[in-house]
């Protein structure tokens, strides 16, 4: 057994696998032990109760699925007295997902889950579903500041703020997070996209556009964690299309203090698990003790002789 | 049937590998599988479901799991079997499958029918697939001593699927075809009103058309008659995380959003919105 | 036969099927006839020669690639004395497609190549790979109104202006453009991603990031290209995965007039002749006499009672 | 060997699917896969390859084509051969291929070897898959009446490959091995060193490992002799569009980058840069 633990600021995970929010619920207990994972990841809760977006809600893509979810919502008092008293019998740390329309309306409900059992909030100010044409706060580096310092003011807890693939900016968005008193950075939520049905040329999705997840956005989030990972110096937490070992290891690798599996567990609901396996095993056969050994050694380039082959062999 | 976030109700499911035993078209339209499955994932009830991981076949790449209603199981001999209709990617690539392949499946999942003891005579109507969803209802009622009709729609009278294991287990089959128009909703009013004066319906089942559940839905408010109804979503989770299966429910005056993977996908007749 | 034209601005293409620049060359004559498809776009080119980035310069991804290529050129001079005359036997017309470093350098090569022959100017703003971390004149909207101003300014040819995945201002960027002057937008290029060897710990790119190209871009390609289909009045041409029948489709009833497609061709050279050939039966087999009778059509929702299955069916 | 942008020099290359009838194991490491091919694909030149579209199997997803060099070919016959050894997804996908199933292939692509008249005396010196690339040109230069020596480099005598061959082509074949040492540079600089001396090497033709680029690139120049080398990069599309598979060659005082699939994949020896 190596050393699997892994530091988010304050917080000790036990190991770096969490879940991604929105693809996690109480219902995997019936699958697994969810104490095994490094955290609990919430889906987002809005202070008011939300119904949602219409339906088809999801459509299946190659290597990847479009949501369009719309975070409906059961509200705070629900959260306080169903939710959170459900989740207290794990001892692993409980990270609760909020969103809301306005930096106040965030500062509030931050204070409003700020409660024993909550061991730390994740802001999600990248939902490309509630709001037109996919913008949200974490679109911009200005309103991503405002709303993590509102957060900042409401709350004690550690603070992770979940950015967008979608912005132009995603550095300076990172380093406006960081200067507003984030702890750590999730990197990131789905990539807008969109698909059409050609026999009906409707839409796929009731709300016309959505999150794109899965595989597929790998190679958009891992560029995103390096570029953040090296943008600033609080823990960012890699995710976007984490399915295999491989992904857990590239996203380490660029940066990324722990990672967030989200889609990937509704094709294999135990995948987590098995991450968490594989992870041990690969630092065990390699000697190495610690995260620490692999978190952000990426080389700064590609080795031309290792991939010479031929006459370069 | 609501589940108490306290104590999650659901059944213990399980992801597994199970082994194709056979997998042949029975009637043209619909392929029958069977597999051999560890005792983990057959402590079934009838009206739950699976998720299966359908293999890749050609250019056809499914990334999601599929829903498919238990159509048969049995813990005792290690098998369990689904009955399904060809119908894009994950299907397709359900039907290359051949004996001694694996497929991972996911279940038993979401909550199934009840059968109240008052519930003596029941009545099942349903077409298609859909009959596949009744049909270990049909064995559990027997077992419970209930007297059964199943009414089976299809196509043409040599279409109607399942019928002669609906009579194995003591049902009484009527087949109503679209050939000879007894499958029409003016018929089945006739055929099924006669046997609610007859008093031979304390309760319905059925699953599949909005065109049935409108019918049962009017008939049962009109005699009282309850019935419960299996129903359909496209899913991506299957277990209750992801929200993407919901439908509408009428319950009371208030229209509600339930997810089919979870609290279903046997919901009241009467709440259902076609 | 169906008629399989479009009209992009003053320019009449014979199908709407094009190749994008950077995946075709005067090699491809080689493996067919080239007048065959509706316009030939050429690899970028700038003023001065350029060498390009260092290998290696593609990375395979599932359902697509990553590349690095980073614009190696031979120069103004060798594209006016060998690279027009060749292009000059064939009577699709010529694109040429530009790149300079600034909006006056972009303006002087706009010049430049308004030569007899060139049919229109795809001015490139927006490589992935030739700035630090990606950034480009398209990824805000003020420096693509800039260049296509500096650019409109220098040529009467129609303009092309080909704007990038990688903006949080899509449909700004598309506006900017199109009063800027631009004839029409091609949506879009390559999606800035990144891949890591987990055993050496190096990116698999000699450039680190590099810009993701086929089937797994195509829902960000096509919502960009519904976003900037509804937000401009001038021409939209999609680009980004297309692939098979289904994804032109999926981009003319989003609102593009015309598609380019690019990695596709790597894997099928002929690729363009089968779309060009398969989108006519589908027409025929239809009775659509036109490709305005698919173009933009796409409505409003999704079809909630079309996608009803069981108890609504 | 370059072309001239007026007139693609490029031979045509055809996309076709051609009929796998053999695809077997040779010696452990290397399989050969013999394709019925037509026509349209089998005006070939030794030293080219093919861009093979290599099959998925089961979490291989080879999304780009593999370069290949031709190991066989007969128009006449309507025969391609492949040699290759497996070192990824793509090969792996390509060793699952059965008789009768059908490869998607692109070619021929590349300038292949040439063989000016005054090169009487040929060298052939390479290992491993490297082989696969010299037999067609062995078969050639029996054909033209040319002198040939192959140096077959292998880890042990039983695993190296091809020898038969290259001796039906009339070759006089020297196995050398990392076993008894003679495969080291110093033991190939003696042997290429005392044929050279006997006036018995016009050229050389090679492939394959930079070690053996860099002895004879010494050799060359000490001795004044000439010859090609086949070299490998990484490609997308394989016939020149992409500039994916660059490398560097050193011309006069020049570093000049070409494509290895358009320009080459067959370079002069002494231009290449190991
Ligand atoms: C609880 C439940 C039980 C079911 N039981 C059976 C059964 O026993 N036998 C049977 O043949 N079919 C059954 N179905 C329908 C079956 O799930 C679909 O036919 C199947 O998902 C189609 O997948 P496809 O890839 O072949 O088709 P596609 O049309 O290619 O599927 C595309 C997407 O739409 C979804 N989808 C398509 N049709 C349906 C549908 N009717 N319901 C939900 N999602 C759908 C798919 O899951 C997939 O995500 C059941 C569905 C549900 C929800
Ligand atoms: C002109 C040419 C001729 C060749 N002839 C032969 C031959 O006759 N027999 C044979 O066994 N091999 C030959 N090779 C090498 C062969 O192309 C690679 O072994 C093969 O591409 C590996 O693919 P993979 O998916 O199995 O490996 P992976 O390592 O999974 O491939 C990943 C990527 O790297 C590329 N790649 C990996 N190795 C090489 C390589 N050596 N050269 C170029 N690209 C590479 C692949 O094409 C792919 O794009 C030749 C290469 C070239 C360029
Ligand atoms: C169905 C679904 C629902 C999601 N809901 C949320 C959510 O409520 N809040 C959030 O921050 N992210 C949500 N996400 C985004 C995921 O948390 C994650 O950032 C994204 O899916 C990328 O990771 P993946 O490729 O591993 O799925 C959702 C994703 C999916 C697929
Ligand atoms: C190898 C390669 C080279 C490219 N070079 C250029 C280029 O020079 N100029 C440009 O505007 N786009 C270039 N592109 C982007 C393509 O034109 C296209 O916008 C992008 O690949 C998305 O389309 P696709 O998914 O069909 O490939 C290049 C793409 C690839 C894969
Ligand atoms: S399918 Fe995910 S909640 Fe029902
Ligand atoms: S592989 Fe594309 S240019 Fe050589």
């Amino acid at each position: 057994m190596s050393d699997l633990s892994t530091k988010i600021g304050r917080l000790t995970l036990q190991n770096p696998i969490m879940p991604a929010s929105g693809t996690f619920s109480e219902d995997l207990a019936a699958v697994f032990d969810l104490d095994r994972i490094g955290a609990h990841v919430l889906k987002t809760i809005t202070a008011e109760t939300r119904s949602g977006n219409p339906t088809p809600r999801v459509c299946e893509l190659p290597g990847g699925m479009l949501n369009a979810i719309g975070i409906p919502s059961k509200g705070i008092d629900y959260f306080r007295e169903h939710a959170l008293p459900f989740w207290a019998r794990y001892s692993a740390p409980l990270v609760v997902s909020i969103s809301a329309h306005s930096a106040a309306e965030f500062a509030t409900l931050a204070r409003a889950v700020s409660l024993p059992g909550v061991a730390a909030i994740e802001a999600n100010i990248s939902c490309p579903n509630i709001e037109a044409d996919g913008k949200a706060f974490a679109m911009s580096p200005e309103s991503t500041e405002a709303v993590m310092r509102a957060l900042r003011g409401a709350t004690d807890l550690p603070l992770w703020a979940k950015l967008t693939p979608n912005t132009g900016e995603p550095i300076e968005v990172a380093q406006a997070a960081e200067a507003a008193g984030a702890d750590a950075l999730v990197v990131a939520n789905t990539v807008l996209g969109m698909a059409i049905d050609i026999e009906s040329r409707r839409p796929r999705l009731g709300n016309v556009m959505g999150g794109m997840s899965g595989p597929a956005i790998k190679p958009i989030a891992l560029r995103m964690t390096y570029q953040c990972a090296r943008a600033v110096a609080i823990p960012v937490i890699g995710c976007g299309g984490i399915a295999t070992l491989d992904d857990v290891l590239e996203f380490l690798i660029a940066g990324a203090r722990a990672v967030q599996v989200g889609t990937e567990t509704f094709r294999s609901p135990t995948v987590m698990l098995r991450l968490i396996e594989a992870l041990d095993q690969w630092m065990a056969a390699r000697g190495i003790g610690s995260l620490d050994q692999i978190i952000g050694t990426i080389a700064a380039e590609a080795d031309e002789a290792a991939r010479h082959w031929g006459a370069a062999s | 049937m609501f589940h108490d976030p306290l104590m999650p109700a659901a059944p213990r499911c399980a992801e597994v590998t199970a082994e194709v035993l056979s997998n042949s078209p029975v009637n043209g339209e619909y392929r029958l599988m069977e597999l051999a499955a560890p005792p983990e994932v057959l402590e079934c009830h009838p009206g739950q479901f699976f998720q299966l991981l359908c293999p890749t076949s050609g250019a056809d790449q499914p990334y999601l799991r599929r829903p498919m209603s238990i159509y048969g199981y049995d813990a005792a001999a290690g098998r369990l079997q689904f009955l399904y209709k060809i119908a894009g990617a994950g299907t397709r690539g359900l039907a290359t499958l051949r004996p001694g392949d694996g497929l991972n499946v996911l279940g038993p999942l979401g909550v199934g029918f009840s059968m109240p003891p008052e519930w003596r005579n029941l009545m099942l109507v349903a077409r298609g697939v859909g009959l596949a969803t009744l049909a270990p209802l049909a064995k559990l009622a027997q077992a419970e001593g209930r007297r059964l009709t199943a009414i089976c729609s299809a196509r043409r009278a040599d279409l109607a699927m399942s019928t002669d294991l609906f009579r194995s287990y003591g049902a009484e089959v009527i087949v109503v075809t679209d050939a000879d128009g007894s499958s029409s909703v003016e018929s089945l009013r006739a055929l099924i009103g006669g046997r609610i004066a007859a008093g031979q319906v304390d309760a319905f089942y059925t699953c599949g058309s909005s065109r049935l559940l409108r019918l049962l839905q009017e008939l049962g408010a009109a005699h009282g008659i309850p019935g419960e109804i299996a129903m359909e979503q496209q899913m991506a989770c299957g277990i209750g995380m992801c929200q993407a299966c919901v439908r509408s429910f009428r319950v009371g005056d208030q229209i509600v959003q339930r997810r089919v993977c979870r609290e279903g996908p046997v919901f009241p007749i009467a709440e259902a919105m076609a």
